[in-house]
């Protein structure tokens, strides 16, 4: 269980996390939405380790992870699908899966298994093994950032918008995917643009609104909140 | 001419060492460090020092300078390069940084060592076994093998091993190298204290033909950059090509057209080479997409 | 189709990256004062044709008409002039420099450079200052975020960054604005703010060819679509007709269970 | 009432300007300060070219160079008047600039380092070889005293007011070009050339002013330099002068003009300060250099910025 | 400081020279042979009741630097002579400051032809006759070692230059055929394109005019490539370092200069013995000149009594009897010492000795 409590951040001077929490269950599918530069993704970064926390707590498996360095966050099971994609534009689709896996220390058999999977779930990506990945496509490159998280064999999978970008049938396999690896008892915490994609497939939602958690419930209390209703699940 | 190229050998493979070590700095942290040849003239000072105060033969000497100049290498990565990232300072800060650097190491070597030129005997002979066209030292041979070696010993642990390529995905975009769980900042003190070990390898190779003084990295180190540039910052196969081309054209401009107009000639080449290939012999733009 | 209603004309044009063909003998045609969506699977070449519209690629064949001429090899500033303006699918701003200026830059082609008058700070160059600057934030009045003229870009929200590179190709008063995804990563609320100002935009006479994956966006807005897979254009047509085409939905709406479940709700 | 203050202020820091020369009685000082004017025209230039444009040079003492010899030769073989000799030394420049600025607009990075450092060892050698004209590494000597108007320039005062002009001047072109649809194309140019080009902007032509107009100033820092110094040798345009420049152009900050100015003089003031330690000055400053890097990331000006809105703030929470 | 001076008669001597940079080495070893002669003369009190006072600059072999520091010595430090540098081109530089100023200047390094060629009467040279040394080594490999074809062998910098264009001028005096004059450029490592080219327009002699770290490195790749040829060299590359560098390549090299530590004359025994005991090392020829430049100023404000600059320059113009290390400095008109020893000598093992000693007046 990932629980955050009262974190704040900021970049330089500006604070724009004001005490933030909230906790994602164990093999759950929880979401975190909210309008443009609400803060989102500076709290996933939070709990990568990325940006550091200012006050507060990040507790995962029972320790305070706010203080660790990101390569021990990584260590620990947490993995990130960034936000703007962030695959490695000079290494070849094959190399930045690679990189996926760098932290794991399992024989190099389950490793090449786990590829197997991700390449059968994407198969551009396998006709594309050889290609520069900054060559390709801006849907293609998001399909390997969230391949390249999976190599890295998570328990926690912070998701930053992982739709962006991709086709309508893309999204379904894509979220289709989410709930395959949380059957597989993963644990993700999905920020997500498209809310009530978002919300219909989370057992428990926030919504955050200038750097503060405004609103939280089930996904389904959520998506029938007339609030949430008005402010993000417009057009 | 023959001759002429054949001369440009040995000079060709040091170049490519120094150059090797700008490429292997700037494939793993983007950094151009300018301090480069200097670690090229420590190397060789504490080479020289090791032989002279310790007499410690040459293989030890080697490696205990490589360590010792690695050592300065991490030093430099922890008190300045460390802090300039972490205020995200542009990269032009980060030259200027290694300039000071030069400016420093240069003038404690000068305090240290005094202005004098300085000799460190080698461990094989630098008389020439065969005489005519080609005129093969047994040093020579030494640093064209300890060079080559050093370099495809490189070009393994860049492209095949998996810390190598965390060593290129840091230097390729930070932020993604860290969420893979990569040690971003040991990966450029790695960086720094190979490439460091790689210039004193280069100093400790050169000095006993070309003696040590405390001001013989500028000369080098900007041959060695020019290398590198020539070949491809980053790129193996580039940094060795563009060492053995310099080293050529300067035998073969220094002797058949002017010696005063070499280092000109040189440069009027690496211009038009650039002009023609922007990147550098070995590398293309790739991965670049709008 | 009468000519005068068409403004852009794409003809028959291929691009190979090594061995794959990207764009594939495509032909489209745009009709002023519209909006045309191109839609497609991820990798079909949308943005690769926006590169070969904008000069940015070179196509292998084929060929691009503006209002019946067609268009030379020039580099891709000499288009702006044409009359083209782009946004790209990863935004591209000026990022350390403030909105206003960023937008300024799109005014490049409009404003003259008198250096003389520059130099003595002359009536001339601040009268072209001034116009630039009161056209730019014109625009970004358009978009709704003027307030935000002197903020520097990096500063702003994705969402907030997306809309000042809108600004910025307007402000280059072109025939045909090109957009690439401008909505992803956006919020709902800003999407339909989105949709508002291209819809303003249709009715002060521009045409724009938008690319998105967002359908709901796409089929609202659009006059008309193509669709591309593989680098081909396998359907054309209104967005009644292009939506409930089998191809399509095979290769890119798919069964739409989430999409749809978004749909149900409004 | 706050208008008036600054009005009041900027008179005050003119006149303190203009009579320098009336209460520094220590010519040396005169010198440094002369010394650091020259110096100025080159950094302003290298701050349009590096810090607006994006494109770093480490090849500016070359054109430093050329307007030097260029000036100094027009004077001392045709007897070209000063004002006359100098102009054609910063034409010469131009021409050099855009001649280097051909291989430059398609590289960037260490490859443009590169370009840059090889133009600047082009012209240092072409010096050093090219006796007839040049006198090789003797160098010229006897460059005469400027002469304008009649009026015959030899005492540092004097200098100091010829420099002063040409500095207010530079300064005046340079801030005027930076404030104009020019600066700001070229800052486009630095963040995003492709999307610079894709708006419009003929990015190369831009590349190649930016050179051209960097050189223009270091050639005519160039042309004074000669005069003022009255010899000149390639000794003067070494790789170490333009990474000097360089220096001096970041430490100031080199995204304003002002920063070019304010590097130009600390730096010049700070390598003479230095001389008390004698042995240990270069590694002093060398400290410096990285020191200013990092805690100063923008440069002096940066930190000038930086407490100008520190006051702002809290002018306001008093206000 | 008028007051200061009636109670003690101070003179004050700026020194500048590359302490730092690629000339360090010169520049260090002036500052050392100066500090040795002004102490000892104001502990013999060989001014009389003046007391000398030196105070050093660097220029970092820049002449911009050097004209600085010029500067900051004659206003700041209120020097009343100034011994300035060793690099041509920074000496040149100075020379417009001192001129300006009204303050003599002596170069003890300096070489370079133009120094003492502008109708400046405020600078006076000890460095070696560089145009006597040329001529000498030219003769000396016709007359003693009949040598026909010969190539030069030379720096870029002003001290090669000129050198190359006395050696130039010497071989035709002789009526010896030059062969190939390639350069080099101060801090190159290879020199063997130059070599092959000398090699094969098939030279008998390489004259080199540079400093001792180059002419090792010649004097190796020469050996390297089998080159049979007779080395000369001149007084700029005369130290000790270059046996040790060049090892048995350079054995015996032939090269001409005005002070030899081994020699058998009094105040060359006496400076060598000194010099060894306050710094355990050998002096360099440079400070063989500095050191004799300072004791040219001391004798000059003796006889001058004054510190003003007119008086100070007229006596050293003036100087006569001396006997010094490197040897009686008589200066002509244009201000150069033309009272210079001048060794040929040769590396034999571990030491120059001695083959011809020249009085030059
Ligand atoms: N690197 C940064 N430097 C300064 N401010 C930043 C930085 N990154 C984000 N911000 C600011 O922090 C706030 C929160 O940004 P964040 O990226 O976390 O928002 P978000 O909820 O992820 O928005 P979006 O949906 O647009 O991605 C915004 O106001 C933004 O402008
Ligand atoms: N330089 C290149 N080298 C090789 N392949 C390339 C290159 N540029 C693009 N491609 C390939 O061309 C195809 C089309 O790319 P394009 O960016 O046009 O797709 P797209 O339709 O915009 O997709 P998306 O919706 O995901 O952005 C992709 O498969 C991509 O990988
Ligand atoms: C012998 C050398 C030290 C001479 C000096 N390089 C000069 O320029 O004159
Ligand atoms: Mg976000
Ligand atoms: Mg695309």
């Amino acid at each position: 269980m990932l629980e955050i409590k009262e974190i704040s951040a900021g970049y330089g001077a500006t604070e724009v996390l004001h005490g933030i929490s909230l906790t994602v269950e164990e093999g759950k599918i929880t979401t975190l939405i909210g309008g443009n530069g609400a803060g989102k993704t500076t709290t996933l970064n939070c709990i990568m380790g990325v940006v550091k926390t200012l006050g507060g707590s990040i507790t995962w498996k029972n320790r305070d992870i706010s203080k660790l360095k990101t390569s021990g966050i990584v260590g620990m099971g947490i993995s990130l699908i960034p936000e703007g994609r962030h695959i490695f534009p000079q290494m070849t689709v094959m190399e930045n899966l690679e990189m996926g896996a760098y932290n794991r220390i399992d024989k190099k058999e389950i490793i090449r298994e786990d590829l197997a999977w991700v390449l059968d779930l994407f198969p551009v990506l396998k006709s594309r093994y050889k290609q520069f990945a900054g060559t390709m496509s801006g849907g293609e490159q998001q399909m390997l950032a969230i391949g390249r998280s999976l190599m890295g064999n998570p328990e926690l999978i912070l998701m930053d918008e992982p739709s962006m970008g991709l086709a309508p049938i893309i999204v379904d396999e894509v979220f289709d995917i989410i709930h395959k690896i949380q059957n597989m008892g993963k644990t993700i915490l999905l920020v997500e643009q498209n809310a009530t994609l978002a919300l219909s497939s989370a057992h428990y939602g926030y919504v955050i609104e200038l750097g503060k958690i405004v609103l939280k419930g089930t996904g389904q209390e959520l998506l029938n909140n007339p609030e949430v209703e008005k402010a993000y699940l417009g057009l | 001419m023959l001759q002429f190229i054949l001369n440009g050998l040995p000079m060709g493979a040091i170049y490519a060492l120094v150059a090797l070590s700008y490429s292997f700095i700037y494939a793993a942290s983007s950094v151009l460090n300018w301090a480069q040849g200097d670690m090229v003239m420590f190397g060789a000072y504490v080479g020289f020092t090791l032989y002279q105060v310790f007499n410690l033969g040459f293989t030890p000497a080697l490696f205990i300078s490589m360590a010792v100049v690695a050592l300065v290498g991490v030093l430099i990565q922890y008190s300045i390069l460390r802090p300039l990232r972490q205020r995200k300072a542009p990269p032009i800060n980060v030259i200027i940084a290694t300039l000071g650097v030069s400016i420093i190491i240069r003038n404690v070597a000068l305090m240290i060592w005094g202005p004098d030129a300085q000799l460190l005997p080698s461990p094989v002979s630098t008389k020439p076994v065969a005489t005519g066209i080609l005129n093969i030292t047994p040093q020579n041979i030494l640093i064209v093998v300890v060079g080559l070696l050093l370099m495809i010993i490189f070009q393994y642990l860049l492209k095949q091993t998996k810390e190598g390529k965390a060593l290129r995905a840091v230097a390729q975009d930070r932020y993604a190298a860290m969420i893979m769980g990569i040690d971003t900042e040991r990966a450029d003190r790695v960086a720094f204290a190979i490439s460091a070990a790689l210039g004193a390898a280069a100093g400790i190779l050169i000095a006993p033909i070309f003696f040590i003084t405390f001001n013989m990295g500028a000369g080098i180190g900007l041959k060695g950059f020019v290398a590198a540039v020539v070949g491809g910052l980053g790129s193996v196969p580039g940094s060795i090509t563009g060492g053995f081309f310099i080293g050529i054209i300067e035998a073969v401009v220094g002797g058949q057209i002017s010696s005063g107009y070499r280092d000109a000639i040189t440069f009027v080449l690496l211009i038009l080479v650039l002009w023609l290939r922007p990147s550098g012999l070995f590398l293309k733009k790739k991965g670049q997409k709008v | 189709m009468p000519l005068e209603l068409n403004i852009l004309t794409i003809k028959g044009i291929s691009v190979r990256f090594g061995g794959l063909q990207v764009l594939n003998n495509i032909d489209i045609q745009v009709n002023r004062n519209t909006i045309h969506g191109i839609i497609g699977p991820n990798g079909a070449g949308k943005t690769t044709l926006f590169n070969v519209i904008t000069g940015l690629i070179r196509s292998d064949s084929g060929t691009i008409s503006l209002e019946g001429k067609e268009l030379p090899y020039v580099k891709p500033y000499q288009l702006v002039s044409l009359g083209f303006a782009r946004t790209f699918q990863n935004i591209r701003l000026f990022k350390e420099m403030s909105v206003l200026d960023n937008v300024m830059i799109g005014q490049h082609i409009h404003t003259p450079t008198p250096i003389f008058s520059i130099m003595i700070n002359g009536k001339k160059s601040r009268h072209y200052e001034k116009v630039a600057k009161e056209k730019a934030l014109e625009a970004l009045k358009f978009m709704g975020i003027e307030e935000k003229a002197q903020e520097t870009v990096s500063n702003l929200s994705y969402g907030q960054q997306k809309l000042v590179e809108f600004a910025r190709a307007l402000a280059a008063q072109p025939k045909i604005i090109l957009l690439d995804e401008p909505a992803a990563g956006m919020h709902p609320t800003e999407k339909a703010n989105l949709l508002n100002i291209v819809d303003r935009l249709r009715e002060k006479g521009y045409t724009i060819i938008l690319i998105e994956h967002d359908m709901k966006l796409v089929m609202n807005i659009c006059d008309m679509i193509s669709v591309l897979d593989h680098g081909k254009v396998i359907t054309q047509g209104r967005p009644e007709e292009v939506r409930n085409n089998k191809d399509v939905i095979s290769a890119y709406l798919g069964k739409g269970e989430y999409v749809n479940a978004r749909n149900k709700r409004n | 009432m706050k208008k008036n203050k600054k009005i009041f202020l900027m008179i005050a820091v003119c006149v303190l300007i203009l009579t320098l020369p009336l209460y520094i009685n220590n010519l040396y000082y005169l010198h440094i300060i002369n010394l650091a004017g020259i110096y100025t025209l080159v950094t302003i230039g290298l701050n349009l070219l590096s810090g607006y444009t994006g494109q770093t040079s480490m090849g500016q003492a070359g054109f430093f160079a050329v307007g030097t010899y260029v000036s100094a030769l027009m004077m001392m073989n045709f007897n070209f008047p000063f004002l006359v000799a100098i102009i054609i030394g910063t034409v010469a420049t131009a021409a050099c600039g855009l001649i280097i600025s051909i291989p430059a607009m398609k590289l960037s990075g260490p490859y443009l380092v590169l370009a840059t450092v090889g133009f600047g060892e082009i012209t240092r050698l072409v010096l050093l070889n090219w006796t007839p004209v040049t006198k090789g590494a003797a160098g010229l000597t006897g460059i005469p005293y400027p002469e304008i108007f009649g009026l015959k320039i030899t005492s540092e005062g004097q200098f100091f007011y010829l420099i002063l002009i040409f500095v207010i001047l530079g300064t005046y072109i340079a801030v005027r070009l930076a404030k104009s649809k020019i600066g700001r194309t070229f800052s486009a140019i630095r963040e995003d050339d492709l999307a610079a080009e894709a708006m419009g902007v003929p990015v190369n032509y831009y590349k190649i002013a930016a050179f051209v107009i960097s050189a223009m100033f270091a050639g005519l820092a160039g042309g004074l330099f000669g005069a003022f110094s009255g010899v000149a040798s390639p000794d003067n345009f070494t790789f170490d002068d333009s990474v000097a420049f360089l220096c001096m152009s970041v430490i100031g900050g080199n995204r304003t003009i002002l920063g070019g100015i304010a590097g130009a003089f600390v730096l010049t003031i700070i390598s003479e300060l230095l001389r008390v330690f004698q042995g240990t000055r270069l590694i002093i400053y060398g400290f410096i250099l990285i020191f200013t890097v990092i805690y100063m990331p923008n440069g002096l000006v940066g930190i000038m910025d930086n407490i100008k809105k520190n006051y702002r703030k809290n002018n306001k929470i008093n206000e | 400081s008028s007051s200061q001076e009636s109670l003690e008669k101070i003179l004050r001597i700026g020194v500048v020279g590359p302490e730092s940079g690629g000339s360090a080495q010169l520049g260090q070893g002036q500052r050392k042979a100066v500090e040795l002669a002004v102490n000892e003369i104001n502990k013999n009190k060989l001014a009389g009741e003046w007391k000398l006072e030196a105070v050093f600059q660097d220029d970092e072999g820049n002449p911009t630097k050097s004209s600085s520091a010029t500067n900051k010595l004659i206003q700041e430090s209120k020097v009343n002579v100034i011994i300035a540098s060793i690099n041509s081109s920074s000496t040149l530089a100075d020379m417009v400051v001192t001129e300006r100023a009204g303050i003599p200047q002596i170069t003890p390094g300096s070489t370079g032809a133009s120094i003492t060629e502008q109708g400046n009467e405020w600078i006076f040279r000890t460095a070696a006759n560089d145009s006597f040394q040329a001529d000498a080594l030219v003769k000396y490999a016709k007359e003693d070692l009949g040598i026909t074809k010969v190539a030069t062998f030379t720096a870029s910098d002003d001290y090669g230059q000129s050198g190359a264009k006395l050696l130039k001028n010497a071989i035709e005096k002789y009526g010896l055929e030059l062969v190939a004059n390639p350069t080099y450029n101060n801090g190159d490592k290879d020199f063997k394109p130059q070599l092959i080219t000398i090699r094969d327009n098939g030279a008998q002699a390489i004259f080199m005019w540079g400093l001792y770290t180059e002419a090792a490195l010649i004097s190796n790749q020469s050996q390297q490539l089998g080159l049979d040829v007779q080395l000369f060299g001149a007084s700029g590359m005369a130290a000790q370092k270059l046996i040790e560098l060049g090892g048995d390549a350079a054995q015996g090299l032939i090269l001409t200069q005005t002070f030899l530590p081994d020699a058998d004359i009094p105040t060359v025994k006496e400076f060598v013995q000194k010099y060894k005991e306050k710094y355990n090392e050998d002096p360099i020829p440079h400070g063989a000149q500095a050191y004799d430049t300072v004791y040219i100023i001391a004798n000059a404000v003796l006889k001058a009594d004054s510190s003003e600059p007119e008086a100070l320059r007229d006596a050293i113009r003036n100087t006569q009897g001396l006997e010094l290390v490197t040897g009686n400095p008589t200066f002509n008109e244009q201000g150069d010492d033309i009272g210079k020893r001048l060794l040929i000598t040769k590396i034999d093992g571990n030491k120059f000795t001695l083959i011809k000693a020249f009085e030059t007046k």
